[in-house]
């Protein structure tokens, strides 16, 4: 499932796979811009009418800032304004600069429908950062395919999608589940699972995979609940889980109804440095709102946390304070966000051209060395190749990263064995 | 349904979602009496309720700054002074409401559904550009962590013991004044015969502030209560509007005895329910059951028999 | 004031009305079939047909809240259902075993896959018939609409107590639709939907063609609602509305009457709804809700509860004014959209329509008639 | 002490009252007399400000009232005992009572209103809707004389009440007047109830007082004329 | 005697409002081509007989019997339909309405929704409207808004939207409050023309105008009845004397 790369062979395959790739060779990529040399024609880059000038490229920003989403798209926006900042402070895409125009979904599915048309129909955008929700995704994805528009989506993400005109930069579902409930299971000899989620389709699909690998390896399920979005009242399902002592629970929910399980079960006397807890649902921007004092102990699954400690995420994490302010905290999605605006030049760069067709035809096996993440690469099914890390949360709502996964994690959007 | 438990964790499920119902029954009270007094009282439909529950936490949650900063040393006793800062400022804000709009629309109810509705919207985005979008956390105090071990299996958690201890607090007041202060008995008189307590020389237009104030207060209170359960974000009190409602026409509007007693058959009601099926289907079936019972009996389970 | 001739040429008129409705129609007839198509890109013009979708809510909600003194704040329960109906009928076409030969049980929409449905639920089967899809459109919302106002009609709720139940009502169909997503497609919605009897819905000829079937059903509900509101049963509700009792002791089963016209504008809101689908490609939990609904009534409001085209025409402003503002203001908007609200409900009760009546209709008939004006507000009443 | 002058009063299009003038001395009894539907009601309600008046003006002392909501209307010495008593059925005798105080502040119930109806003092905590007729009549006056008026007004304070009570309430009228020198405004159309209390009458008809006559000229025959079926 | 020679028939009717009597064993007897005046002090409980007959409120005990038919267990409407028509206390009428839609809004064609749908607007029921306006002297008010009437002539309209439906028994509570002299007297002349072939019971205090129009006379006091006959009869009852004036 996964595939091994050592750090020497990295490169080489990646190069190997490059050339493969049928596209305008020459210019070989490199994650360090080249200074702008003299601009290509903007006929040349742009054949089929999208908003780009001779010193200018147009894309667009779609998220929530207004309504329940607002909450957490707010970290997207910044970092896709960050990574277009950076671009353009290097000397943009293409010796052009970003322009971007910002939409608001309006944390509503059919605005998000409405903004993306006008994005792709009105404004030509030659690239869309944007969509949290599965929900808002479903809602662009006919738009986008219909006008052959790009999206870089940044979310961790049920699956089940795998759409040519959309690259999913967060991790899907078998990505941070499977390495998430092998580790809980190797380190802390887990055997009894207590799935909990929300009431729609990502917890629900990620809990139907986490079941099966978990009985697949012979261990059980002893409970499975989902709550509607924004309930606050968790003390019943709290109850039954201090009856039923499962060895993990295994939470996905999200947005405001956090706040309320995770303080209710602290309250309720659940210590989580004893109750193993792994959730794939909780950033560190989730963290702000629950309290660092109310998770600490728990343990997260994700590809990315702030505290991760190599070089290019110690110069994302400043420069990404230097602009939003030193408060800020950065989570797996808004690094997710980050990686788009740098993925889309990277992929412009190497096809020389704005054109869909030809971003989309450069892009697989594009890869990203100074992700902070560390590294990530395009798979073919417009997923990210991306290591799966557990955290563990402090009180000081940053979480320590106590393992990664050796190898890059495949992502599978269709997992045989798991629907 | 019960395979797979002995019968000591019969017991111990027995008594904690007794527990559990108890302090959705304080939530659900906290959140209804404010629209009680407003909707029951005065015949005012507030549909900015839940923003004035907002305005509650988000007041605890800058007292607890405050504190953070000016007083570490009383760090603990933040809680107790936000609820009084809470309960100020929603009366405040009341107040001026009232002055501004609501005073104009008595005699048109279901238009200060929709001008409170706009209000909502209003404080909604005041609250972003105050605070920001994403939700902001509240920490708790330590004495309010934890949980009471009546025995192995049951643990009462010393927050909901505290939500609870304040629910029947903020109730007994409410109820206190309501019928033994003065300024109760002005309300009474003015919702019994506006024109009469008017000829008797009761100030109802004093009377009619003073009260959705009060209503207000209440609601922030309720709002700085949530902070130990629930979230607190810009948006976070349009979830409750429906729940609380519900739970005051239920009761029958004007009995503020009928808004405890309904506010106590819905939580033990879904929280019974949630017991045995998902939080999701709990909820459609706890609504469902309130709306038919509403269907056979629309004045409610509490009636206030007056000959006109 | 206004002198009504009390005898009417036919049964036609009860379509038109008096003289300023009729220019109103006329003007808003012209407004949407010629000068936005004209006007527009068939972007813009797609998304004002999205507009147009809300205004048969609207248009329902003058009949129901306007006529009738109904506020129904669970609309959004008929506009979903109409549109869920129609989503369910393009969903099954666009999930035929071809295209989901991916799926682990080819043939079935795609989230019922997800959520590992391996067969179509039985209410789902008959919504393979387009015929019975355009039925199920009217007719389900309708017989809701039916069950839920006759019980609630009958036990006398009014006034503030339906508001409030039809809001529950939305609430519970909401947390029902996103909790049952195997079912439904949960909070999703049914997205994707792509051909309608193999014709594209998604290209410009088909939204030209969508926009145009919306626009006449919008005017043909617009014209049934004049109807109704002018003839006997239209006078019936304002009866119903200002003096209940009496109607009941004129030998009128009240409640009968009142579930009529709810059961009217639920029908009307579902037509919107299926035509939301048709045009936008998709539907979504987030319209059966509450805060759409009220939303929609706060558009009827703005337009002027007593004026069918005024609510149409109250929708394609604040809608337009919001798609304006959020683009330009998107912080500014929730403001402005707030103090519509408390604007028009304290300051302008009857909305556009009645700032139209008062100040504008009077001075274009001064204008139009000249000196005879003065004769009309000479005939003075009774004594 | 009260003087009305040109008081007229409109429901809706048509004027019920049409310039109605009245002055009442200080401790002087004015019995306004006439049929249902004669206006006697209107004329009380629009005095206290229940309903508003359309032109005239309502002097108590040197304080024109007419402006004025009814709670200030209290403040400035009116006070008033409508008709069929409208006490507050749910609050009981004592918080009956209290809603009289509010106007001038006081806390306590002053002692000689139980001297005058003992019958409150002992069901002070029952509730008012539960009294009888004649002790909700007393309690409405109760009401009315704790928020210490100057001039008293009372519509149809007869109407439903056993005749032997009323004889008794026509005593206890006296009794105030002369305890706290009150000017009295009764309307009425219980001719006996009237002579025993009344110095003066006023016949009204039609909303505009037809008659007037002094209690010592009084002749019973010609009131009654106006008054009996 | 057999009661069903009468159009109405009350018999035993009682309603108590938690404890309170308001009417208390009431028994009477109303024939075709009367006009019944019911007066009585406030709080009599006149008021409330109308409304038990026309089903607005439930009898607590009791029968009422119009032409046969038990109507305690009828529905508003159905009772209407049977040919009760009943006329507020203040007059309530549709004020956004024309006096001619006000009418058509009464006639009893068109009752059921769909009948409503249906309803025409043909020459017969111009003619009918026209012919009622007539009798209640708008015919020249047609096309008015009814909020402009004055307050006399809104008691007429209600008149008349009660007299388009032809009921065989009409109840009118306080027909002439508000009237001017003149508007009384026309009032009286109406109600004496529209007696013959019905039922008609009043309210009225006015003795002037019950002594135009009654037949016979009850007169209720405190939920009962304390006297019951021709006007004279009832003026010389000593008991009556004593409710009304004292002593």
């Amino acid at each position: 499932m996964t595939i091994r790369y050592s750090a020497g062979s990295r490169l080489t395959k990646a190069w190997k796979r490059f050339l493969g790739a049928a596209v305008i060779g020459g210019a070989a990529f490199t994650p360090i811009p080249a200074l702008a040399g003299p601009a290509l024609p903007t006929s040349q880059v742009n054949t089929t009418g999208l908003a780009v000038t001779d010193d200018t490229v147009t894309v667009g920003i779609m998220h929530s800032v207004t309504g329940t989403m607002a909450i957490s798209e707010t970290g997207s926006v910044q970092a896709e304004k960050l990574a277009i900042d950076q671009i353009n402070a290097m000397g943009g895409v293409l010796g052009r600069k970003i322009k971007f125009i910002q939409e608001d979904g309006a944390s509503d599915w059919p605005t998000f429908a409405e903004k993306s048309k006008k994005l792709l129909e009105k404004d030509k955008v030659a690239a869309v950062f944007g969509c949290w929700t599965s929900a808002s995704r479903k809602a662009v994805l006919p738009v986008f395919e219909k006008d052959n528009g790009l999206l870089y989506y940044p979310t961790f993400y049920e699956g089940l999608e795998e759409s040519p005109n959309v690259y999913y930069t967060g991790q899907e579902a078998t990505q941070q589940i499977l390495a998430g409930i092998d580790w809980v299971v190797k380190e802390k000899g887990a055997k009894t699972f207590y799935l909990l989620g929300s009431d729609y389709i990502w917890p629900r699909t990620s809990n139907k995979i986490a079941r099966k690998h978990i009985e697949k390896n012979g261990l059980k399920v002893v409970g499975e609940e989902y709550f509607p979005l924004g309930h606050t009242q968790f003390n019943s399902v709290i109850n039954k889980i201090k009856l039923k002592k499962p060895d993990v629970i295994y939470a996905i929910i999200v947005g405001g109804s956090n706040v309320a399980f995770y303080k209710q079960l602290k309250a309720a006397g659940i210590d989580l440095n004893k109750q193993t807890l792994l959730t794939i649902s909780v950033t560190e921007d989730e963290i702000r709102g629950i309290g660092g004092e109310n998770i600490v102990g728990a343990y997260a699954a994700m590809k990315y946390f702030q505290s991760l400690d190599n070089p290019n995420n110690k110069a994302f994490v400043k420069a990404f304070k230097d602009k939003w302010g030193q408060d800020i905290v950065i989570g797996d999605v808004t690094q997710a966000a980050y990686l788009g605006a740098w993925l889309w030049k990277a992929a412009v760069e190497k096809a020389q051209s704005f054109d869909v067709d030809k971003v989309r035809a450069a892009s697989t096996g594009i890869e990203l060395t100074t992700a902070p993440e560390g590294y990530v690469r395009i798979h073919k099914n417009h997923h990210l190749w991306s290591k799966t890390r557990i955290g563990r949360a402090r009180a000081d709502g940053q979480y320590d990263v106590i393992y990664e996964t050796k190898d890059l994690m495949e992502p599978d959007p269709f997992p045989k064995g798991y629907q | 349904m019960f395979d797979g438990y002995t019968a000591s964790e019969l017991v111990s499920i027995f008594v904690m979602q007794g527990f559990a119902g108890l302090i959705l029954f304080s939530v659900f009270l906290l959140m209804a009496l404010g629209l009680a007094i407003i909707f029951g009282q005065m015949g005012v439909i507030n549909m900015a309720h839940g923003e004035f529950m907002i305005l509650g936490a988000y007041m605890t949650y800058l007292t607890s700054h405050v504190f953070k900063g000016a007083f570490p040393g009383i760090y603990g006793a933040y809680f107790l002074v936000a609820i009084v800062v809470a309960a100020l400022a929603g009366a405040a804000l009341g107040w001026l409401l009232e002055w501004a709009l609501i005073r104009h629309l008595y005699h048109r109810p279901l238009d200060t559904l929709l001008a409170t509705w706009g209000v909502s919207m209003i404080l909604q985005q005041i609250y972003r550009s105050i605070f920001g979008a994403r939700e902001v956390g509240v920490e708790l105090p330590d004495w309010l962590m934890g949980a009471f071990h009546l025995s192995d299996t049951i643990e009462l958690p010393v927050n909901g013991v505290f939500v609870f201890a304040l629910t029947a607090a903020i109730s007994t007041i409410i109820l206190f004044m309501m019928f033994r202060s003065r300024w109760g008995l002005q309300v009474r008189a003015v919702v019994q015969n506006r024109p009469m307590a008017g000829a008797a020389g009761i100030n109802g237009t004093r009377v009619d502030r003073m009260t959705f104030a009060l209503g207000c207060g209440v609601a922030s209170i309720a709002g700085a209560a949530f902070t130990m359960i629930g979230s607190t974000g810009p948006t976070a009190g349009q979830l409750y509007i429906v729940d609380t409602f519900l739970v005051v026409v239920f009761g029958g509007a004007q009995s503020l005895f009928g808004t405890i007693a309904s506010a106590f058959s819905i939580s033990q009601s879904q929280s019974s329910l949630e017991f045995f099926m998902s939080g999701s289907m709990a909820k459609v079936f706890t609504l469902l059951t309130v709306v038919g019972i509403l269907l056979l009996r629309p004045q409610g389970l509490f009636v206030l028999k007056m000959r006109k | 004031m206004t002198s009504h001739p009390h005898v009417l040429p036919g049964r036609l008129a009860y379509f038109t009305g008096s003289r300023s409705e009729r220019g109103a129609l006329l003007a808003f007839a012209v407004l949407i079939l010629v000068l936005l198509p004209l006007g527009l890109d068939v972007f813009r013009l797609n998304i004002f047909g999205k507009y147009l979708t809300y205004a048969f809510v609207a248009v329902g909600l003058v009949l129901c809240w306007g006529l009738g003194g109904i506020l129904s704040l669970g609309q959004g329960v008929f506009f979903g259902l109409g549109g869920y109906c129609m989503a369910m009928f393009l969903k099954l076409e666009a999930s035929d075993p071809v295209s989901t030969a991916i799926q682990s049980t080819p043939g079935i929409p795609d989230f019922m896959d997800w959520n590992q449905l391996t067969a179509l639920p039985w209410f789902w089967e008959p919504f393979h018939s387009l015929a019975f899809t355009l039925v199920a459109v009217i007719v389900v919302p309708t017989v809701f609409a039916f069950v839920l106002g006759s019980a609630l009609f009958h036990r006398r709720v009014g006034g503030v107590y339906f508001a409030i139940i039809t809001q529950a009502v939305a609430s519970i169909l909401s947390i029902l639709i996103v909790g049952q997503q195997g079912l439904t497609g949960g909070l999703n919605g049914i997205t994707d939907l792509r051909t309608l009897l193999g014709w594209d819905i998604r290209s410009d000829a088909a939204k030209y063609v969508l926009y145009y079937v919306n626009a006449f059903l919008l005017l043909a509900v617009i014209l049934g609602g004049a109807y109704i509101r002018n003839c006997k049963l239209g006078r019936i509700l304002v009866g119903i509305r200002d003096q209940e009792d009496r109607v009941r002791f004129t030998g009128y089963n009240v409640a009968a009457f009142k579930t009529f016209i709810f059961c009217v504008a639920a029908a009307f809101s579902a037509i919107g709804g299926a035509m939301f689908t048709l045009q936008v490609g998709f539907m979504s939990p987030t319209f059966v809700g509450i805060v759409p609904s009220i939303e929609m009534v706060v558009f009827c409001a703005v337009g002027g509860r007593l004026s069918l085209v005024g609510a149409a025409v109250g929708t394609l402003v604040v809608n337009f004014a919001k798609t304006t503002f959020s683009e330009s203001f998107p912080e500014l908007w929730l403001f402005a959209m707030g103090a519509l609200f408390i604007g028009v409900v304290s300051a302008f009760p009857l909305g556009l329509a009645g700032l139209y009546e008062r100040h504008l209709a009077p001075r274009l008939s001064r204008w139009r008639q000249g000196g005879s004006a003065a004769a009309v507000l000479s005939s003075t009443p009774g004594e | 002490m009260l003087e009305v002058s040109n008081l007229s009063v409109a429901y809706g299009e048509s004027e019920v009252l049409h310039g109605i003038d009245l002055s009442a001395a200080e401790g002087e009894i004015v019995a306004v007399m006439g049929r249902n539907g004669m206006g006697k009601s209107t004329l009380m309600k629009s005095l206290i400000g229940m309903i508003p008046h359309r032109a005239g003006s309502i002097r108590l002392g040197d304080a024109d009232l007419s402006q004025l909501p009814s709670h200030r209307r209290v403040e400035g010495g009116l006070a008033f005992v409508p008709q069929g008593r409208m006490i507050f059925p749910s609050l009981t005798v004592e918080e009956n009572i209290t809603t009289g105080l509010i106007a001038h502040g006081d806390r306590t119930i002053p002692d000689d209103i139980y001297g005058l109806f003992p019958v409150l003092h002992d069901m002070r905590k029952r509730r008012g809707g539960n009294l009888s007729g004649g002790q909700q009549q007393q309690l409405a006056i109760a009401r009315a004389l704790v928020s210490k008026p100057r001039v008293l007004l009372l519509d149809e304070p007869t109407e439903g009440i056993q005749p032997s009570i009323i004889k008794d309430m026509a005593k206890v009228l006296k009794e105030i007047r002369r305890m706290m020198n009150l000017t009295i405004v009764v309307s009425e159309q219980v001719l006996s109830f009237a002579m025993d209390v009344a110095d003066r009458f006023l016949v009204i008809e039609n909303g505009r007082f037809v008659d007037e006559v002094a209690a010592a000229d009084a002749d019973e025959g010609r009131i009654a004329a106006y008054l009996s079926v | 005697m057999s009661n069903n020679d009468f159009v109405l028939s009350v018999e035993d009717l009682t309603v108590s409002f938690d404890g309170f009597r308001a009417v208390d064993g009431l028994s009477f007897y109303v024939d075709t081509n009367e006009l019944r005046v019911v007066i009585g002090p406030n709080g009599a409980g006149k008021t409330t007989v109308l409304d038990l007959i026309c089903g607005k409120t439930k009898a607590t005990e009791g029968s009422i019997k119009f032409k046969g038919q038990e109507l305690t267990r009828m529905s508003e409407h159905e009772i209407v339909r049977a040919g009760v028509g009943r006329k507020f206390q203040t007059p309530s009428i549709y004020e956004d309405l024309t006096v001619f839609e006000n009418l058509e809004v009464s006639l009893p064609r068109g009752r059921s929704v769909l009948g409503a749908l249906a309803f025409r607007r043909d020459a017969e029921v111009v003619e009918r409207i026209e012919s009622v306006a007539e009798d209640i002297f708008l015919a020249d008010l047609l096309d008015e808004r009814a909020a402009v009437l004055s307050h006399g002539q809104k008691q007429w309209l209600e008149i008349g939207m009660l007299l388009i439906q032809s009921p065989e028994l009409l109840m009118l509570d306080e027909p002439v409050a508000g009237m001017s002299l003149s508007e009384r007297e026309k009032t009286a002349e109406l109600l004496n023309r529209i007696t013959p072939g019905r039922s008609v019971i009043v309210i009225e205090h006015d003795m002037k105008f019950v002594k135009h129009i009654a037949h016979k006379v009850t007169v209720l006091h405190q939920g009962k009845i304390l006297s019951e006959g021709s006007l004279d009869k009832v003026q010389n009852d000593p008991r009556v004397i004593e409710v009304y004036l004292g002593h």
